[in-house]
């Protein structure tokens, strides 16, 4: 008989802020991330509900330390690739309130101009290479900007975030072979919530650790817990680190979970899931985790965390003030502008 | 079943219960019909358009799918060139594109590849079109594209009626099928026999009767060229409307009979007009009326961009009312 | 470099060193073009067309890659974002399909859908067309399907001349372009300025001038279109020849301008017919030169099948000076 | 720090005629399903060298004892499905040479009627799913079959072949991942030759062995020696009975080798391997070395085996001059005949 293959089955592990050396103001600064995801998409939530906001909106709420730990160890230039749950990351590296609140509301301040949307919210500017509508589909424009540092040598990396349900369509897979084939300076970032809208992950794989998958690509990849962002954080430095020294793309995957239904903050037939699974993640909140983490470890007292919020939050409330007055986009002048880049 | 049950004939229904209701009908009559796709089972479908069968059929039956679009319909191909008698779903339109290999280089050429051998009972169902703020790649309708497709079969319902009339002719058909729903008129009611009927496909539907202009709409258009239709009346224009129904194969010769009887034609279609399935019909009109026409076929459609994201713009990217009232005059005031 | 070198404005070079050419000059004047695709760096690509760019340029210029469509043309679209102006090859145009999310649903539409950010100098370069035997899934010409995308550009060069120019406008282009090479032209000769030069995208040329008919030919169709030509002159009738060269933009003026001064339309393609590009451009030209058309535009393409294989079947599938002279007689007739 | 996930190596393994219990009549089946594949590939390639077939066309030589050792492992009902590379497979399930050759030829009594050639050479009455054109459809539409297995419960099995660069493509990946999440009837079979067209295998993807691809999917993977046709027998028999045991989907990795040009029996530029290669490999010929084994067994003598040959060598000729007799399919009435099944 010929040898069968075993694979290899991966450790779990968590970090503590008192445990960890990270500087304080890295501390502060992934608290900072999360928390402005977690109130923007709070407020997003509301909005959509009230019709405020019209389409389809997918919230990252409960996922808030996979974006922030993974960006946090980017620098502004190295870029992002990102889903249709893209809110999160477009905020962790830097998205501003008020073009992302107009743009959800399609008005023409948007990020996007109101053409895009919550589902294809993007800024370029900071290396955000847009939210995608196409489950799978940023991962090879990933790829391609991850190239492009190749090409350049300029020591930077590109992060794409991705679901565990994008793992098995075949842009994903193309992506990461062609990436690990090139040894291109790549983080992959699995966001593993464990379902794929209202199907279970194990109905659909026959794996539990996404990560195994790194090894059908020839790369590192590690099991983090999602909840925990310096664990996120610190795995996604040394994935950061390998990348930008050469030594080819890893593979991160992050186990999570969205509080909200796939999308809008409900939706009809709830069923896929219990009240009790949900209770148990949400027990193990990321940002409540890292504050108490934080408050122990006398970095951030409850009442800096909540002055914090309240700051946020204020900050939120203007931002949607002021896309709410801000104008629609014109048919007459808008519709057909920006589909081709004129000659210059 | 979701059916609202009144007297058999009478009944009400709406477009997403028609669906579901014929495909457990159909499901009912033929144990070699299966479901397959992203959520259908036991979710019921994004859209619940599938809710229930999976409680009644079981897992076997009404199968969940890993996100894989080209496995899906790979598996609808490997299924039905076994016997079997697939209905596979691509969710949105839009994600033909990434299926588009095993749509047009697999389920529509196998059969001529092998020489006949071949017989591929497979549907595919998903929904097109714009409306609910669904942005570039979840609004659009590529129906120009499939009709390009020698092997293949394409509807496009406009009613509960003819959906589920088309969806049945559609299933039992012995080729690969694709039946496309409206996602913005999931909701619109209309009169649908309880018993399984069937539309033949290739058979175009005359809507509305009339003298001095033909308008030519698929899908939500027709009934947004309804309303336009009745303005129109006001101004004391006669509008006739046929709706093709089945794209693929086209009923040229109810367009072309309706052309020569009003003389003017307008096509109206969601998708982006350069390149639309207007070109073709317009085409086709000009080649077997040409002598009987007053004035250019005109053609409505999407202007050369992606649907855009705000309801600003999308309300005026789709043609409305307005827009097909003004193309009919066009042609009138030739 | 594999140029035949004569007097500069003589020189003679086939269809595929012009392609090659091209590229060699493109790449030593702008550092940011790599090429990358399966086969086309060491090898030199299956059709020879890369030969020697990789011995030139190096691995890092000219990247072989796996199998993997859908990441060749990803890995286009995010190196063009991030300001590279990649060259990426689909060997086949059949294998669009493949890859036609990244390409459609992505490439076309990141601009539009972040508000106008995104800029993306990427040319995707591909082989269509018959005439090799190649069968059903590696002869087909699906330039329809493309000109129904709004925010890509598409080329079908004619010759060695043009596809200098185009390839050169598009890669210099920065939006994302598709160059179409016909597989069954690589060694056709003409006529090649050494030097690069742009030929406008969506500008027409006029191939011959005529005053009985305008025969619009697409391809390898514009020297087919030319050997009717000839046995047409023969029997008195003058043919006037448009080749459109770029599909999107279309220069509809000056077809519209030959149909115009001709009155009579033959549209000749090599894709299946039915709902092809003829269908797009007969439209336009009923819909712009109505009163001058003394019969109703004609278009010659494929006959409703796939692709065959048999050399007695593929050699009357595509479009021949006979089928094509036919329906010249047939709108003469009229 | 996070666990990194470590690639499971594969063992080899090889297996030789006499120390196996393989039943006579098997090892002669086995070795008559190579001959009849070289030899019509030889023909094949002689013909197309003249002319006497068009279109491109992709020889199997070299890869025999993977075809009959796959399709050996399989009864007539069970399915497979193939690719590019289709004639072996064929031969492999019974695919008859007239037939084919006609197909070769474009002739109206080919398998397909002249429509399909080589590239699509198919016989669904042998329930071989067709050559394809596109690399990596074949296997999508292999697990359609498989369920169709799994469906009915009617005991049957699909053996998907492919190649190593064909690993690399979304299609793929797609395919067996559902087919290991469905716990569907089904054996991947994976035809290493170590090229994808004219780049190497391990500058396109970063693995050594195609097997490890299996942990990604949550199945069993095994490497074998793909110039052995009773290792690949063996392993194909296990994988079988596994899969008609209703306990899911194996992977065989055989490396193999192809003796001719990707295309054709030579070409142009065949500086993408070495002499010294291809000599290496040619030494390790599958039929040759089992032509040994199956002599110093007292299987087959040489005599007995060189009668074979001859044999198959004089229906070969036969079927080429039936085909060469045949008619082309006629263009007014075949054209579009095929297109459609019409309703009955
Ligand atoms: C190609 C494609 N198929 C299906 C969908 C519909 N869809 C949108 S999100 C989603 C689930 C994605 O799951 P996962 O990758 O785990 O991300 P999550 O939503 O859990 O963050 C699906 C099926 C899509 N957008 N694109
Ligand atoms: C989607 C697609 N891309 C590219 C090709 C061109 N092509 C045909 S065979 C081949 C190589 C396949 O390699 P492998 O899977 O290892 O099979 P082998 O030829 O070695 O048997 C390529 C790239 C194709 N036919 N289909
Ligand atoms: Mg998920
Ligand atoms: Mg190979």
């Amino acid at each position: 008989m010929a040898t069968k293959k075993q694979p290899a089955k991966a450790a779990k592990q968590t970090k503590s802020a008192s445990s960890s050396k990270i500087p304080k103001e890295v501390l502060l600064d992934l608290h900072r991330r999360m928390v402005r995801i977690r109130l923007l998409e709070e407020a997003a939530g509301r909005l959509a509900t009230e019709a405020r906001i019209p389409g389809f909106i997918h919230l990252y709420v409960g996922e808030e330390a996979v974006a922030a730990g993974g960006c946090a160890a980017l620098t502004n230039e190295d870029q992002i690739s990102s889903t249709h749950r893209g809110h999160g990351h477009l905020v962790a590296k830097g998205g501003q309130f008020k073009p992302m609140m107009a743009e959800f509301m399609g008005r023409a301040t948007g990020y996007c101009k109101g053409k895009g949307g919550s589902m294809h919210i993007s800024d370029l500017d900071l290396n955000m290479l847009g939210a995608n509508g196409i489950v799978g589909a940023g991962v090879p424009i990933g790829v391609g900007a991850a190239f492009s540092n190749f090409y350049r040598d300029n020591g930077l990396v590109t992060m794409a975030f991705f679901g565990d349900g994008s793992t098995n369509i075949g842009a994903f897979h193309e992506g990461t072979n062609m990436a690990c084939a090139l040894g291109l300076p790549m983080v992959f970032m699995c966001e593993n919530n464990e379902y794929a809208e209202y199907t279970a992950r194990d109905r659909v794989m026959n794996i539990t650790d996404v990560a195994d998958r790194a090894v059908a690509y020839g790369m590192p990849g590690v099991v983090v817990d999602g909840m925990d962002v310096i664990a996120v954080y610190e795995a996604a430095q040394a994935a950061v680190a390998r990348a930008r020294a050469g030594e080819g793309p890893s593979m991160i995957e992050c186990k999570t979970y969205r509080y909200y239904d796939h999308a809008g903050v409900s939706g009809i037939g709830k069923n896929y899931r219990s009240d009790e699974e949900v209770a148990a993640w949400k027990a193990r909140d990321p940002i409540e985790m890292f504050e108490a983490q934080l408050s122990k470890a006398r970095v951030l007292s409850k009442a800096a965390a909540k002055k914090i919020h309240d700051e946020i939050n204020a900050e939120l409330d203007e931002a949607i003030e002021w896309a709410e007055a801000s104008p629609f986009p014109d048919p007459a002048t808008d519709m057909l502008t920006d589909v081709y880049t004129e000659a210059s | 079943m979701t059916a609202t049950e009144t007297a058999t004939d009478q009944r009400i229904i709406t477009y997403n219960q028609a669906f579901n209701e014929t495909l457990f009908q159909l499901m009912a009559e033929d144990e070699d019909i299966f479901v397959a796709g992203e959520d259908v089972g036991r979710y019921g479908g994004v859209f619940q358009s599938f809710a229930g069968l999976n409680a009644e059929y079981g897992d076997r039956r009404v199968v969940d799918t890993p996100i894989a679009e080209q496995a899906i319909v790979g598996l609808g191909i490997g299924a039905a060139a076994m016997g079997l008698r697939p209905v596979v779903d691509l969710m949105f339109m839009d994600f033909v594109m990434v299926a588009m290999d095993q749509i047009a280089n697999q389920a529509a050429k196998m059969k001529y590849m092998f020489g006949g051998k071949a017989e591929l009972p497979l549907t595919i169902t998903t929904t097109g079109g714009a409306g609910l703020g669904a942005a570039a790649q979840h609004s659009q309708s590529l129906e120009a594209w499939l009709i390009h497709v020698p092997g293949l079969k394409l509807v496009f319902p406009s009613s509960p009626h003819d959906l589920k009339g088309l969806l049945t002719s559609c299933v039992r058909d012995n080729n690969p099928t694709i039946v496309t729903l409206h996602k913005a008129m999931l909701g619109t009611s209309g009169h649908v026999p309880e018993e399984l009927y069937e539309i033949p496909l290739g058979k175009a539907s005359v809507v509305q009767e009339g003298d001095d202009v033909t308008i030519v709409a698929i899908g939500r258009m027709v009934s947004v060229a309804q309303a336009a239709a009745k303005t129109l009346a006001e101004e004391g224009i006669s509008v006739e409307i046929v709706d093709p129904r089945c794209l693929l194969p086209f009923d040229t010769d109810t367009v072309v009979e309706s052309a020569k009887k009003t003389n003017r034609v307008v096509i109206v279609h969601e998708a982006v007009r350069n390149g639309g399935i207007g070109g073709e019909i317009a085409a086709q009109i000009q080649e077997f009326a040409f002598d009987y026409l007053d004035a250019p076929v005109a053609r409505v459609g999407a202007p050369f961009s992606p649907v855009p994201f705000s309801p600003a713009l999308e309300s005026e990217y789709v043609p409305n009312p307005g827009s097909i009232a003004d193309a009919v005059r066009g042609v009138l005031n030739r």
